[in-house]
């Protein structure tokens, strides 16, 4: 950890009635364990990106191209003229404050141009002096102001201090979408090679091997086959893991820190075991070895990119359909860009269960259906067997993340599988989950070790939430079905709530799945003694 | 020049315009829009209590203050420099329909001129009796 | 005297608006109504005694009944239901339930008598009224102000006697004989007898008290030792209905 | 710096508006040609800015779900809350601009102890908004009865439900007090409240300042310092019917009603170029205008273009060895 700061400690600087400053003359600073590093030179070259250098935001020299202005405001307008969202988004807010305390960023740290409206305002202040007449005349009056060096600091600071969660945009009276902001402003700064690391070297990553963490075929073969190991440890029974199978009738694509970050890998085991059980033809693929996609973290090209191997792999194997992982941002870009994107998907047909026989109506377009729609509708038709007795040792709760709950409005089918595999369950309180869920505060690329203060705080209303039930009522895990938030709620909790848990979904499925021929189970699937309650 | 979801733009355009310049349009398709309040005043009448302009703008605070007086306060005639108006020997209540109305028999012709021209509809009648009308 | 202090000491609701009409009156207009007498017939605590024995003798006498309800526009319903009455007549048992006996002389029982708005010192319904649309006078009267009657009830459930009548319907087409003078109510508002406070105001007796053919209504100041009423009060027992409530009717029976 | 900027700008508004009511050269130029002027800027205005918007595409059909979305059958659905038909998205459009269905689920977060956080339900801002909107718009119906003759049934009929009460002569219009409270309420908040005071821009109070001035000089008018109505009517429907307006009856009205009449204008005209046109901009939202039936029904992107990809062949050129050394499944055996 690159700061040693404490939870006491960062409690005392949060303060929710921030003085009256003119927030357009209070200069930012990057304070170290609140910001991300500088995009590597080597991954915006690999990637063709604009500007590759060695740079640091603390640099007081960008090396920005000489008219990185221009190229910003070109970009702008030509942005404005793409999508509506963002001339309505920049036109219409009226600053009613609403969703000031809605955001985790603002809860967390205090700091005024953290609320969603002046998240905005940082791009408003610019479209004013550009594209407006009022803006141009007028000046500060009107709250315009000129596109500077210090302003794209700004930008650079707050808009990588936003994790596209869309909480505020549930509370705008219009529906102003920050993350949409986000999204645009991420792209104008991309423009003049103005990004981070943690988001840009996984892209590299994912466009070479097909997969954020840059696995390797053979590694990732390993790694299933590992998983597969663990499995016929825990069971005794041994499972051959499909990769690249042609004519397999699904492909299976989950985000790949499946693979070998824990708790990830728990869940990884849970699908491998629930596809044996349910004898589904299925194949991993290690070209789409990735759900998840940092691409959507930069912009709407570098997300087309990443994204266009699902559909090619698909095509590639013959299979009918897809099914994908846990993940919550792959699902925002797969529910709400990809058929857009890479569509139509003609070439596949209407996801039908092979087991149940549901047709999933839902997904008749996209034919990608989430790994939880699948499994509810097993257990609704109860084609697997389940002992719930075996997550005794779990009380859990559940986390809905921000992109299913508010991208999508999964929120029904995770709660139906924990319900009918384990037997301790306990919601957060209500203002904090479903659509008016807290982020993790490390969503769309920000969970970078060197930002961790800034995670910490952004984190806090999720912890804070989750700490109530972990007091109130034993609540020892806290499950969600987002890689992101299983790589980085372990952190989070182990600062603001020592002792809690993360899993999956489908790692509790597994624990409870009675599988055919299968010794009987001392160990969970983290090899920890089961703990059976009897009534 | 495209408009993307166009029909529905131009439709909503039409409706906020349309209902932005509604008085317009009634206006333009009524010849009634120049038709103007035509006050018939009593002849022969004694001078009214207090001087056109102020009836013209206040006759309801007067009215409402004669309302309060007579009912809540049991204070019943018009006193003017200190003696009691009268009107053909008899003295003058405050009231709409012993008062004002001895003048203004006409309620058509003076009241509802205006009332109707400004979409007024005072409650008074329905209670008070009219002087021709009669019960309503 | 009622002076602009204890004016505004009755009008605690809606004065504002008064307030603010009377601001722009006094603005504007030349006259001071607030010091113009209280003209008419005064007292200082109006009370009525009837005369039982005198009403026997007419018993189908609606003389009194006729005259206040054609000029005060009451409305005939023919239907009990909707029924407005300001003065009416009722059994002797119903009308002094508490002072009923089993050895009461023959017939009493089913005598009828005079019944109206008692005018009580001590009136329950005025305290109930939430616009103040009914309250005391300072000459005892109990007055209603029907502009300003939101047709709440209370006051009709808090009266004792039924003095109170409210009107479910528009009574205008259920007036025989209108009398311009008196307005009609509306829908929607509680009624009830005033001991004719327009009239005293212009210098007469109550309309029941110069109908009566007998001279039974005797109706004065109780304040004035000399008045008529005191008078027969002083020589004659008299009763009133349900005293017990300590409402202390001003309408007196004598028997 | 906003407050005593937009103050200023009132006042300036404010003034010019007194000065005119007593100038009649000023007074001809305001009754005759601004509010012709005013009109036709808020009418071109608005079509231009929701053209403006309307020649942009929406490429990605980005709604925000706050509700269960359409799935397995024996799940219930949200269907306001996550429409996935074009009448659900309609239903919940609707709520929106009727009834602020968003702002409705407002809550305050606060800490405890200084170390907890916690929420609890703030209907205020909704409450007032709402009952600012919703007066000004039955207001504006109101005035239809100086604006036309003969008087359409429903302003009648509005007449009498916002004067129901039947309290004051002339009565009270509920709507006067709740428009008043809530530009109050607004006001007051973006001052008081210190998150909002800090995103407020003179563009945020001026437009308060400006319909709060059209308010309280309405609100004198009608039941203090009271107006020739007979003449606006007879100015505002000679105005709104194009025929001339004469001397005699400007001369009639008041410089009470001249102010009114010029903060008006003005907000007509500053309508167009301000936030104002939520107006407008609410319908077009599309993170609440559209269906969430994204995996249903393809969304055409119109600009879509093709990108460079990393294809399967590279891919397999590329680690072929490794996968064929894995025992994966390869195209190309070589």
């Amino acid at each position: 950890m690159s700061t040693k700061i404490k939870p006491e400690e960062l409690l005392q600087t949060i303060n929710l009635k921030p003085k009256y400053k003119n927030w357009m003359e209070v200069p930012v600073e990057f304070r170290k364990g609140t910001f991300s590093y500088a995009g590597s030179e080597e991954a915006l070259i690999y990637l063709d990106q604009p500007n590759p250098r060695k740079w640091q935001p603390t640099d007081p020299d960008w090396k920005l191209p000489e008219n990185w202005q221009e190229i910003i405001l070109e970009g702008f307008r030509e942005r404005l003229e793409k999508f509506r969202s963002l001339k309505i988004f920049m036109d219409i807010c009226v600053r009613c404050g609403a969703c000031a305390d809605k955001c985790h960023f603002f809860l967390g740290s205090g700091d005024p141009k953290n609320m969603p409206v002046l998240r905005a305002e940082l791009l408003r202040s610019i479209y004013r002096r550009e594209f407006t007449t009022a803006g141009k005349l007028m000046g500060k009056m009107v709250g315009a102001r000129d596109l500077t060096f210090d302003v794209l600091r700004e930008w650079f600071y707050y808009f990588y201090q936003c994790t596209q969660c869309r909480r505020c945009s549930v509370f705008c009276p219009y529906g102003i979408d920050t993350a949409e902001i986000t999204f645009l402003a991420r792209e104008l700064m991309n423009l003049i090679g103005v990004n981070i690391d943690w988001i840009m070297t996984p892209v590299k990553n994912c466009y070479r091997t097909g997969n954020h963490l840059g696995v390797q075929p053979h590694g990732m073969k390993d790694s299933l086959e590992m998983a597969a190991a663990d499995i016929e440890e825990i069971t005794g029974i041994h499972i051959d893991v499909p990769i690249n199978k042609k004519g397999a009738e699904i492909l299976f694509v989950t985000p790949s820190a499946d693979y070998f970050a824990t708790p990830h890998y728990y869940t990884l085991m849970g699908y491998i075991m629930l596809f044996h059980e349910i004898g589904l033809d299925y194949t991993f693929s290690t070209y789409a070895s990735e759900g998840g996609n940092f691409g959507s973290f930069v912009s709407h090209e570098l997300m087309k990119r990443l994204n266009n191997k699902i559909y090619a792999e698909a095509k590639r194997l013959k299979v009918k359909w897809i099914l994908g992982g846990e993940c919550g941002h792959m699902w925002r870009v797969i529910h709400q860009y990809m058929d857009t994107m890479n569509g139509p998907a003609d070439f596949l047909e209407v996801p039908r269960s092979p087991i149940t026989g549901t047709v999933f109506e839902n997904a008749k377009s996209t034919k990608m259906v989430h790994i939880c729609e699948f499994t509810a509708d097993l257990i609704y038709h109860n084609k697997i067997k389940l002992d719930p007795r075996r997550n005794d040792h779990w009380h859990a709760t559940f986390h809905d993340s921000c992109n299913p709950s508010r991208g999508m409005g999964l929120l029904e089918e995770p709660r139906y599988i924990i319900k009918n595999v384990m037997r301790k369950f306990t919601e957060m309180p209500d203002n904090t989950i479903r659509e008016q869920t807290f982020c993790c505060g490390s969503g769309a690329g920000i969970g970078t070790d060197e930002n961790f203060e800034m995670r910490m705080r952004g984190g806090f209303p999720r912890a804070n939430a989750a700490k109530y039930v972990r007091d109130k009522y034993g609540v020892n895990i806290c499950l969600c079905i987002c890689a992101i938030d299983k790589a980085n709620l372990p952190p989070l909790f182990e600062f603001w709530v020592p002792g809690l848990e993360v899993g999956g979904v489908h790692e509790m499925v597994g624990n409870a799945l009675v599988m055919t021929g299968e010794k009987p189970r001392e160990v969970d699937l983290r090899l920890q003694p089961l703990n059976i309650e009897e009534e | 020049m495209k408009l993307y979801d166009g029909w529905k733009i131009i439709l909503g355009l039409i409706v906020f315009v349309g209902f932005f310049t509604l008085p317009i349009w009634l206006n333009l398709s009524s010849a009634q829009s120049k038709v103007k309040p035509q006050l018939v005043y009593p002849k022969d009448a004694m001078q009214c209590v207090e001087n056109k302009d102020y009836m013209n703008h206040y006759h309801m605070d007067l009215l409402n203050f004669w309302r309060d007086s007579v009912v809540r306060m049991n204070v019943r005639y018009i006193v003017r420099n200190g003696t009691v108006l009268t009107h053909n020997g008899e003295k003058l209540e405050m009231s709409l329909t012993l008062a004002c109305l001895k003048c203004h028999s006409n309620k058509e012709q003076f009241c509802d001129q205006c009332h109707n021209y400004l979409d007024v509809k005072p409650y008074c009648w329905d209670c008070h009796v009219q002087p021709k009308g009669g019960l309503k | 005297m009622i002076d602009r202090r204890n004016f505004l000491k009755i009008v605690s609701f809606g004065g504002g608006i008064f307030l603010a009409s009377k601001f722009t009156y006094d603005l504007v207009s030349q006259s001071e109504p607030q010091q113009a007498p209280i003209t008419g017939l005064r007292a200082k605590r109006w009370a009525m005694a009837i005369d039982v024995q005198k009403c026997e003798q007419t018993p189908n006498c609606k003389e009194c009944i006729v005259a206040c309800h054609t000029y005060h526009n009451v409305p005939e319903f023919n239907n009990p239901k909707d029924e407005i009455k300001w003065i009416w007549k009722d059994k002797f048992h119903n009308a002094f339930v508490t002072q009923e006996n089993p050895f009461l002389p023959k017939g009493m029982n089913h005598q009828t008598v005079l019944l109206l708005c008692n005018h009580c010192g001590n009136p329950p319904c005025t305290n109930v009224c939430p616009t103040k649309a009914t309250w005391k006078r300072e000459d005892g009267i109990v007055m209603m102000d029907w502009h300003r009657c939101i047709g709440c009830r209370y006051c009709v459930a808090a009266c004792p006697y039924g003095s109170r009548s409210f009107n479910w319907r528009d009574p205008r087409p259920f007036i025989k004989k209108q009398n311009p003078e008196f307005p009609t109510r509306t829908r929607g508002v509680v009624e009830k007898c005033t001991f004719c406070a327009e009239r005293l105001a212009r210098g007469k007796m109550p309309a029941c008290v110069e109908a009566c053919p007998s001279k039974a209504l005797i109706f004065g100041d109780l304040d004035d030792p000399g008045s008529e009423i005191r008078q027969v009060l002083s020589e004659r027992f008299s009763i009133r209905r349900k005293p017990e409530l300590s409402t202390s009717p001003e309408v007196y029976y004598l028997v | 710096m906003g407050l005593g900027l937009s103050l200023l700008y009132f006042i300036v508004i404010l003034g010019l508006g007194w000065i005119a009511g007593y100038l009649p050269f000023m007074k001809t130029i305001f009754g005759t040609i601004l509010p012709y002027v005013a009109l036709l800027l808020f009418l071109v205005g608005i079509i231009a800015r929701i053209v403006r918007w309307g020649r942009s595409p929406v490429p990605f059909r980005i709604t925000t779900t706050c509700g269960q979305e359409k799935s397995l059958p024996w799940i219930r659905q949200n269907k306001l809350d996550n429409p996935s038909s074009a009448l659900g998205a309609f239903g919940r459009m609707l709520l929106e601009v009727l009834f602020f269905r968003s702002l409705f689920r407002n809550t305050k977060a606060e800490f405890k102890d200084n170390e907890k956080l916690v929420y609890s339900v703030d209907k205020w801002l909704w409450f007032f908004s709402l009952a600012f909107h919703w007066s000004f718009l039955i207001i504006f119906l109101r005035h239809f009865r100086f604006f036309t003759e003969p008087i359409p049934s429903f302003v009648t009929f509005l007449q009498n439900i916002d004067g129901f009460f039947q309290v004051g002569l002339p009565i009270i219009y509920i709507t006067d007090v709740l428009i008043l409270a809530g530009l109050t309420y607004l006001f007051l908040r973006r001052i008081f409240d210190s998150k909002v005071k800090i995103i407020s821009l003179p563009s945020d109070y001026f437009p308060l300042l400006l319909i709060l001035g059209i308010a309280v000089t309405g609100v004198l008018m009608r039941y203090f310092f009271k107006t020739d109505l007979v003449a606006v009517k007879e100015f505002t429907v000679s105005i709104l019917s194009f025929q001339p307006i004469g001397s005699d009856l400007l001369a009639k009205l008041s410089p009470l009603f001249i102010i009114h009449f010029t903060f008006v204008c003005t907000l007509l005209i500053y309508f167009p170029f301000s936030k104002l046109v939520h107006l407008g901009g609410i319908f077009l939202s599309p993170t609440r205008n559209l269906a969430n039936n994204n995996r249903m029904k393809r969304h055409v992107n119109p600009w879509n273009y093709d990108v460079p990809v990393h294809t399967y062949e590279e891919y397999e050129e590329e680690f072929r060895d490794k996968m064929i050394a894995a025992g994966i499944p390869v195209e190309k055996e070589e």
